[in-house]
């Protein structure tokens, strides 16, 4: 039996409805709205999470067929079709589930996250919409759709990061990671026109069956030179896919983007939009597959991507930047993945991923709630007595982060590092030794982190709450204290001293520590349950095309013996001796000599501030995109358009008119005898005139 | 024996004289209308000679009917005069140009 | 009814302007009731375009009258689905505008309600005219109106704008006449149809060519005669604007494919590469330029000019695919995509010029620096601003994208370089669209202009509310709108294949 | 001896000649109390002879007195609206005439003697009689101009009209009595427009004719008052009084097409290749030069002239076409013209009042508060002006550019073209004053209460409207009468 239409519109639409009601109803509604808000939203939620997991379920085992049919055709032009339509396969299905759950665990993590802020509604109705967009984007089953999803969760994740709308740094964060998405974009639509092109479809199925027509075609860029179709297509591609996944050099706007709520980094920036890249290049491997060249490409930039963002991590000393970067270098991971044609490895460590790292975003939401919104790691400590689920939660996401065996990150960033030493792509020996130190860097980054937030002794103080605070107000306001819409909060985040608390921090309530835990769970078991046929047993059938000569992951399959073997044989590999030398420093520095961190800051000085300064890939870009666009538009402006076009063609032509017309006003002088003059001349020109043409 | 030609270049000469003096004239309305007569007297001597060497007299009856436009004109003339020299005092034709440009 | 619809349409509005007229300005409210009620009488009316088939001749509707016996000039009237789309599109538009100006406008505004009624008959004759004479009549006589309306209630430096505007315009068209004029010395007739299947020398079209481009291009405007929009727009009232941004630009385009694809389609063809690398300049070197303009509406002024930038690379872009490549199948894509982008920029640049204007009525200036978290004092206006923020730099799911998707994806056959330039606008557009949201609304309250806005009136709302429909429907669902179109497509792109040397 | 047959077709003139003279007696007789009878009078008599040309019409052309006298449609057409603009002038001029004291009889007697003098010109069929058409029309003006006698312009304006004037008609009679000479050469001499018309082919002095021709475009130049023979224009519409201005304005620019095309095309067809150039220049000329000189005028009355003479030279396009339609289109342009400068003068004549001529351009100011018909009265009269559609001036501008085109004379449509949009800013400039600007307090504009005037200007203005929206029959009624 195959999937029905009905329950897949039900899927996508649902959450388009939920975030209709909290963004159109529940304003009108006054105080009730907020429930309305979070319940419907919810509740649809729940009704697509679970329709979700049907639909997996049927696909596995329940033997359902793939499903791919369109519901209206977008416009028909001859023959070009565009349509929106759904394509689902276990890919698409598992996509679902991952997404459908991590968006159902933050609306229930936002409830108390966002429980004061007087945007409320409008934070329901942006994540239901957001998850609306994210369907919408994993469901397509054309290139028109794709595009809709992939600007869709755009608009959502600008919307989201500007969320607090008058703090600068958000409304300039927003619009760098919308400007910096739409470079991508801008590759991405014309790798969709040039699989037009190529291809004459822009539906999956068909352009995958003409894909192998690909080879051969040539594009002719000018007169004598000509670039291979299918690599163009997927470079063009690819360019989207790291613009949402934020690979090097477009990952500018990722580690902005934590300007937005912790639930929506948690959300957005970590679990689900940035891998929508991962996912499309999975998707798109019957074409990836056609250009080893691209591949090649997509491999040295996920390389470069894992280790050199990773680097910075270690540097931060804001716990969610911390995060941030780490989800930019594991996102390489992901990306050196599909660079070796392990499309299925990508695909299970984006799964993997979402689920720790959310986990990782939403613990240190919650410390952040404990510490009034004071992200700086140097002012936390020791915070494991008074916060212990979050504290153990957030132990798991980081083993499960730096690989520790049978955490399910294990399984799959191993079995990724594992298939890179065994790929012979060009660049994959650059790979291989990225994700390979990539792994002692993880290791240092997080271990800090943990140590840093939750161990050693507390570098904040306690003082009694004074009365011109507004916290006096409502006697237990521990949380997020920007979002009000009084503008006091902002100085009180940024001006008030550091690591001045005025109560004790404390464990965060139940609907924080629940998803916490729900989170948990699969980030410990998931890899373990799945690894087998998500790696190695086909499952995703015909969602996935790999070359024979590409599929590292059959070798790999030869010494698989079950996951716990593979756990076991983990121990004894380079990555777990690197993981056990980031814990050894790591714990030698933070909890035994705390001082010797900042020697060797002060040793590896120059080190220190290239990372520190991300490389100056910002301000390069900055100064490269946005100041010397406006410098080049003020030059068009005033010299071209003002000066040359206006003041010298239009009012240059009217001035001489007025110039002409003032000097023949003077021939009117008024007096007779000129006038009678003129007629003479009159006369005398006639008749020169016809000597000279007459006759 | 006078020919036909040199009745033309008299009433040639006659014509340029007076339209020479339209415009060479700075001085006063007077010879304006001096030289207006003249023109016209240069028009007839035209006429008059062509029909009468070519032998048809509708040329002279024109010059009837110009002559006595011309009356009527020098009388009009004489009157746009006598206003101008009482408005203004003066028929000097380089006083009259309030109007210009 | 439906012999003398167009005819119908036509002068409804021009008729009833008399009487608005005649209301007085010692009687605002009742102008202002009548020209509403005419407008969407106009509208209702111009739904019955709707039985257009289109599947049926290219031309429908059809209306004759012997106009000038002795001249052989007719006034002859049809539409095909691009007049249609164009039509409804003025219609529905002209009720918003009435609506936009309802109590803005204190100073004579039977006056204004007038000019109102004056430009959309105007407008609508230009869609429906057949015949090149009644086309030019309509297509100069709309200056009239917009003249008057800018002038006389326009901004400080109106004077100089109009000016602009009217000597502008006039100077390309006479070019136009000459042209026409030319044409009756070999056809001895108007009729459109007529001077389409006329054979012409290469010399001639390559003359008559330019003559009818630098009329449209101007009235497009395109780069670089562009520079009277700014202007004009920045002086005009929001009512002006919006009718200058939503129909007056698109009579430029239409007749670019009235006139240069049927009479002129060999020289079109030689010449093709000058009207796109135009039109790829209008992207990108109007982008930039909005990129840094201190006013709002000069800055949407100069998107609009970019936007239209992908209405003429569309058209002329389709001459290049089927005269090299003989890919009709692409070529009425980039058309297609034309087209929509017309109707789409009609309600979009109309829709932000109504923003601007409602902003402006609160704060009297329209300097960006002067506003600043706009959002904390009108949340819903925020998010109608938004929303066509987003449109206008092509969000899928909202009108802007269907056309500029349309034209990339066919550009891409054409050139991969048109499409990698053409592409640029999804960067640059998004870039000056919402750094303006950016500066305008987000971000705390920073102006006393600010700070004394008022939350949104129901009219206001409503206004908004048309566009934003409009926006969306298109947006989500653009295929109504291109079958519409499909056929009368269709014929363009084989009237430009068609060889007349 | 003439015939009872040459009384009739004389009919309208000779009943002319009667009326005048008849309201001579009557302005000497009548009590003062009764005088502004005469008015209604005059009308009433201008009127009649209307009906008295277009009643007597025959079908075909009629000549009389051996062909010194012509009656075809194009003198009809010309003596139709001559009379009928005339009686408008009348209309518009009473309540100035009063507020200046110079209503009187001779102030229309002397119009009647000049549209007398019209009537005459445009059916000449001979050069006698075009002389003494010419003569009785530019008498009587000069009379008009100088009609206002404390004024201080008047006079001014009347001795500059009347010496060039005179220099002009010199420089006429002095070409035709080189025609006329060059007729005997080698045939029997004539004055007879219709038999010169074949000189060309047997004369054994071309040079002589051809030079008679030149000095005859002088004559026809300065009647029109194209450039280089416009320099009395200006300064004759400054200082006349306004109605007369108007007069000369429409009434004489009809007078002077007649004089044109009678003399070039019936007289001296067979030379059009050697006149074709000579009027393509003088409308070049004037062309550039009035919408040029236009634009820096103050004066509404001097920018009209000036106006008027590029005008003259859109005409000249389409009498240069030499062609039945470009003679068409020219008269239609030149009736056109007429139609649009009274609307114009009108509507100044309407806000002029004792003590203040309405003559500044920026005594227009804010008039659309004022007087918001009045305004818009003005404004359709500009934009016909400028040639935008839909109103008359615009048609107008097509026949004589489709004319020139069709002629081969493209580029001097282009320079036609060109001079449009240069003319565009000053017309345009006009309604920006009435429209867009706000009345200065001192300035307080009152509209006359005389109803006909008002009357008569509405349906005037509105003309250029409906005839814009409806061209086709006075096109087909101009075209008929040459024929095409």
């Amino acid at each position: 039996m195959g999937l029905s239409t009905s329950v897949l519109l039900t899927i996508a639409l649902a959450p388009l409805f939920g975030s209709l009601v909290a963004g159109f109803v529940s304003p009108f509604l006054g105080r009730a709205g907020r429930a309305v808000a979070h319940s419907v939203t919810i509740a649809c939620m729940i009704v697509s999470v679970a329709l979700s997991f049907q639909v997996l379920y049927q696909l596995t085992l329940g033997g359902a067929e793939n499903y791919n049919q369109n519901i209206y055709t977008w416009f028909q032009v001859g023959q070009v079709n565009a349509s929106i339509g759904f394509m689902v396969d276990r890919l698409t299905a598992m996509m679902l589930v991952v997404v459908g759950f991590v968006s159902l665990v933050v609306h229930l993590y936002t409830i108390g996250y966002m429980r004061d802020d007087s945007g409320y509604t409008r934070f329901f109705s942006y994540i239901s919409l957001f998850t609306f967009s994210m369907f919408m984007l994993v469901m397509s089953n054309n290139f028109l759709q794709l595009f809709f999803g992939w600007e869709a969760v755009g608009l959502v994740s600008y919307l989201l990061i500007g969320f607090w709308y008058k703090r600068p740094t958000a409304i300039f964060a927003n619009l760098k990671a919308f400007l910096v998405n739409r470079v991508g974009d801008f590759g991405f639509l014309l790798g969709i026109a040039a699989v037009l092109t190529f291809l004459h479809t822009l539906d999956y199925a068909s352009a995958f069956s003409a894909a192998p027509g690909l080879a051969g075609q040539v594009l002719q860029i000018t007169a004598n030179m000509q670039w291979d179709a299918a690599t163009v297509i997927c470079i063009l591609l690819f360019v989207g896919a790291m613009g949402k996944s934020a690979q090097v050099p477009l990952h500018v706007w990722l580690p902005d983007s934590m300007e937005g709520p912790t639930p929506i980094s948690a959300l957005i920036h970590a679990a689900t939009m940035v891998t929508a890249g991962i996912f499309m290049v999975a998707r798109m491997s019957p074409l990836f597959e056609m250009s080893s060249t691209a591949l090649s490409f997509v491999l040295v930039i996920g390389a470069t991507t894992a280790l050199f963002t990773g680097l910075i991590g270690i540097v931060q000393n804001d716990i969610k930047r911390v995060i941030a970067y780490s989800t930019l270098s594991q996102l390489g991971y992901m990306t050196v993945a599909l660079g070796v044609s392990m499309y299925s490895g990508a695909v299970f460590h984006l799964m993997t991923h979402a689920f720790f790292k959310a986990l990782l975003f939403l613990g240190a939401g919650s410390v952040i709630i404990a510490m009034h919104h004071e992200q700086d790691m140097r002012y936390m400590g020791g915070l494991r007595k008074y916060m212990p689920i979050t504290w153990i939660t957030m132990w798991i996401g980081s083993l499960a982060l730096v690989a520790g065996p049978f955490t399910s990150g294990f399984y799959s960033k191993d079995a990724i590092i594992e298939a890179v030493g065994l790929s012979h792509r060009w660049g994959a020996n650059y790979a291989y030794f990225c994700v390979m130190a990539g792994v002692l860097v993880t290791g240092l980054y997080t271990f800090r982190q943990m140590y840093l937030t939750f161990h050693g002794k507390e570098r904040f103080t306690v003082v009694a709450a004074h009365g011109d605070d507004h916290e006096t107000a409502s006697s237990d306001v521990v949380y997020d204290v920007h979002v009000s819409a009084d503008s006091h909060e902002d100085e009180h985040h940024s001006g008030g001293q550091p690591g001045v608390l005025h109560h004790p921090p404390k464990e965060s309530p139940w609907v924080v520590t629940v998803p916490l835990i729900l989170l948990a769970i699969p980030s410990l078991l998931i890899g373990y349950v799945t690894v087998g046929p998500m790696l190695f047993g086909n499952w995703f059938g015909g969602a996935i095309h790999v070359n024979e000569a590409n599929d590292v992951l059959a070798e790999l399959g030869q010494e698989f013996h079950g996951a716990a073997a593979m756990a076991l044989h983990g121990f004894t590999q380079l990555p777990f001796v690197l993981v056990v030398v980031a814990f050894v420093i790591c714990t030698y520095i933070y909890v035994f000599n705390p001082a010797l961190a900042d020697r060797i800051k002060r040793a590896l000085k120059p080190l220190w501030t290239v990372l520190d300064r991300k490389y100056w890939v910002d301000e390069v870009e900055y100064a490269l995109f946005a100041s010397g666009g406006q410098k080049m538009g003020r030059l068009f402006w005033k010299f071209s358009d003002a000066g040359v076009i206006d003041g010298v063609a239009v009012n240059g032509s009217v001035r001489l008119i007025h110039r002409s017309a003032a000097l023949m006003r003077r021939l009117q002088t008024g007096y007779l005898y000129h006038y009678a003059f003129a007629m003479i001349i009159g006369v005398i020109v006639l008749f020169g005139g016809y000597r000279l043409f007459g006759n | 024996m006078i020919s036909l030609a040199h009745y033309i270049v008299l009433g040639a000469v006659l014509f340029c004289i007076a339209v020479a003096g339209l415009f060479i004239n700075r001085k006063n309305v007077i010879v304006l209308l001096m030289s207006i007569e003249l023109m016209l007297l240069a028009v007839n001597m035209n006429f008059v000679a062509f029909s009468r060497f070519l032998g048809d007299v509708s040329g002279q009856v024109f010059v009837f009917f110009i002559l006595t436009v011309a009356a009527a004109e020098a009388a009009v003339g004489l009157a746009i005069l006598v206003l101008l020299f009482r408005t203004r005092n003066t028929i000097n034709i380089a006083d009259i140009n309030s109007m210009k440009g | 009814m439906f012999t003398h619809l167009l005819s119908l349409l036509i002068w409804l509005p021009i008729v009833g302007a008399v009487p608005v007229l005649l209301a007085g300005s010692a009687r605002p409210m009742l102008a202002r009731w009548l020209a509403l009620l005419i407008t969407i009488a106009t509208f209702v009316i111009s739904l019955w375009l709707l039985r257009y088939d289109p599947n049926g001749s290219v031309m429908q509707l059809q209306e004759t009258h012997v106009w000038i016996a002795t001249w052989g000039v007719h006034f002859t009237l049809a539409v095909d689905g691009i007049s249609v789309a164009l039509i409804l599109m003025t219609t529905f538009v002209g009720i918003l505008v009435i609506g936009g100006a309802w109590k803005v406008i204190q100073n004579r505004p039977h006056q204004y309600m007038a000019c109102m009624l004056l430009l959309e008959g105007l407008l609508i004759g230009v869609f429906c005219a057949t015949d090149a004479l009644v086309f030019y009549a309509f297509f100069e006589a709309v200056l009239i109106p917009m003249y008057i309306l800018i002038g006389m209630w326009g901004g400080p430096r109106r004077v100089y704008a109009t000016l602009k505007l009217f000597i502008y315009t006039f100077t390309g068209s006479v070019f136009m006449l000459i042209a026409l004029l030319y044409l009756y010395q070999k056809a001895h007739t108007f009729d459109l149809a007529t001077l389409a299947a006329l054979p012409l020398t290469f010399k001639e079209q390559a003359w008559l060519f330019f003559g009818f481009l630098i009329a449209f291009a101007i009235k497009v405007p395109m780069v670089p005669v562009h520079t009277w929009l700014p202007d004009a727009h920045v002086e005009a009232p929001t009512g002006g604007s919006v009718w200058l941004a939503a129909v007056m630009l698109k009579i430029g385009t239409y007749g670019m494919v009235r006139f240069i694809l049927p009479i002129t389609p060999d020289a079109g063809a030689h010449f093709a590469w000058i009207v796109i690398v135009l039109s790829l300049v209008a992207i990108i070197y109007i982008g930039y330029v909005a990129l840094v303009q201190e006013d709002m509406k000069k800055l949407v002024a100069y998107s609009s000019v970019a936007h239209m930038g992908f209405v003429t690379l569309g058209i002329f872009m389709a001459f290049m695919l089927v005269r090299e490549g003989g890919n009709t199948e692409m070529a009425s894509l980039g058309m297609q995509g034309a087209m929509v982008q017309m109707i789409s920029h009609g309600f979009v640049s109309g829709a932000m010029f109504t923003c601007i204007g409602v902003m402006y009525d609160r704060t009297h200036t329209r300097q960006i620096k002067d506003y600043g978290g706009v959002i904390n004092m009108m949340p819903w206006f925020g998010f109608f601003y938004v929303l066509f923020a987003m449109a206008n730099c092509g969000l899928p799911g909202t009108s802007g994208f269907v056309g500029e998707f349309m034209v990339i994806l066919a550009s891409f056959s054409a050139s991969p370089w048109i499409a990698l330039f053409a592409t640029f606008t999804l960067i640059i557009g998004a870039g000056y669209t919402l750094w303006l949201v950016k500066r305008v609304l987000w971000g705390p309250v920073t102006t006393e202009h600010v700070r004394h806005m008022t939350p949104m009136t129901a009219r206001e709302t409503w206004v908004l509310i048309g566009f934003a429909v409009a926006v969306l429907a298109i947006g989500m669902w653009p295929q109504p709108l291109v079958h519409l179109m499909d056929s009368s497509v269709a014929h363009l792109v084989q009237q430009l294949a068609v060889h007349k040397i | 001896m003439p015939t009872l047959y040459d009384i009739l077709t004389l009919l309208p003139e000779l009943y002319l000649v009667a009326a005048v003279c008849l309201i001579l007696l009557l302005d000497a007789f009548m009590k003062p109390a009764q005088r502004p009878q005469l008015h209604w009078i005059s009308i009433v008599v201008l009127l009649v002879a209307i009906y008295l040309v277009v009643a007597g019409q025959p079908e075909q052309t009629a000549t009389a007195f051996n062909g010194m006298f012509v009656r075809d449609h194009v003198a009809e057409i010309l003596k139709v609206f001559a009379l009928g603009l005339t009686a408008v002038v009348f209309v518009y001029a009473r309540p100035y005439m009063i507020d200046r004291k110079l209503f009187g009889g001779e102030f229309y007697s002397l119009m009647i003697f000049a549209v007398l003098g019209v009537m005459v010109l445009v059916s000449a069929g001979n050069l006698v009689t075009i002389y003494l058409g010419l003569a009785l029309l530019s008498l009587s003006s000069y009379a008009l101009v100088a009609l206002n006698r404390d004024a201080l312009l008047p006079p001014e304006a009347a001795i500059k009209y009347f010496v060039l004037s005179a220099l002009a008609g010199g420089m006429l009679l002095y070409g035709m009595s080189m025609v006329y000479g060059a007729s005997g050469m080698g045939g029997t001499p004539t004055l007879d427009l219709a038999k010169l018309h074949d000189v060309m082919a047997y004369t054994t002095a071309p040079k002589l004719l051809l030079l008679g021709l030149i000095f005859m475009l002088v004559g026809i130049g300065f009647e029109l008052g194209v450039a280089p023979f416009h320099m009395w224009l200006p300064d004759v519409y400054h200082g006349a009084p306004t109605p007369v201005t108007t007069f000369i304005g429409a009434v004489s620019k009809l007078a002077a097409f007649g004089l044109a095309w009678r003399l070039l095309e019936v007289g001296m067809g067979d030379l059009s290749r050697y006149w074709q150039p000579m009027l393509a220049a003088l409308a070049t000329a004037s062309l550039v030069l009035g919408n040029l000189v236009a634009i820096v005028q103050t004066n509404f009355k001097r920018m009209m002239a000036y106006s008027t003479i590029s005008h003259m030279g859109y005409v000249l396009l389409g009498l240069s076409a030499a062609t039945p339609e470009g003679y068409s289109a020219a008269l239609f342009y030149v009736i056109c013209y007429a139609l649009m400068s009274a609307a114009a003068f009108g509507v100044m004549l309407v806000l002029t009042r004792a003590g203040f001529e309405c003559e500044e351009i920026s005594d227009f100011k804010g008039l659309n508060q004022k007087a918001p018909w009045m305004a818009f009265l003005m404004l359709l009269a500009m934009f016909s002006l400028a040639g935008v559609p839909p109103l008359f001036g615009f048609w107008a501008k097509v026949l004589v550019l489709e004319a020139a085109i069709h002629a081969d004379m493209l580029w001097l449509a282009i320079v036609g073209i060109v001079a449009a949009f240069i003319g565009l800013y000053y017309y345009l400039y006009v309604i920006k004053v009435m429209y867009f600007d706000t009345a200065e307090e001192g300035a307080v504009v009152e509209v006359k209460a005389d109803t006909s005037l008002r009357v008569v200007l509405s349906v005037n203005a509105l003309a250029l409207l409906a005839l814009g929206l409806y061209w086709g029959p006075l096109l087909a009624w101009c075209q008929r009468a040459f024929g095409v």
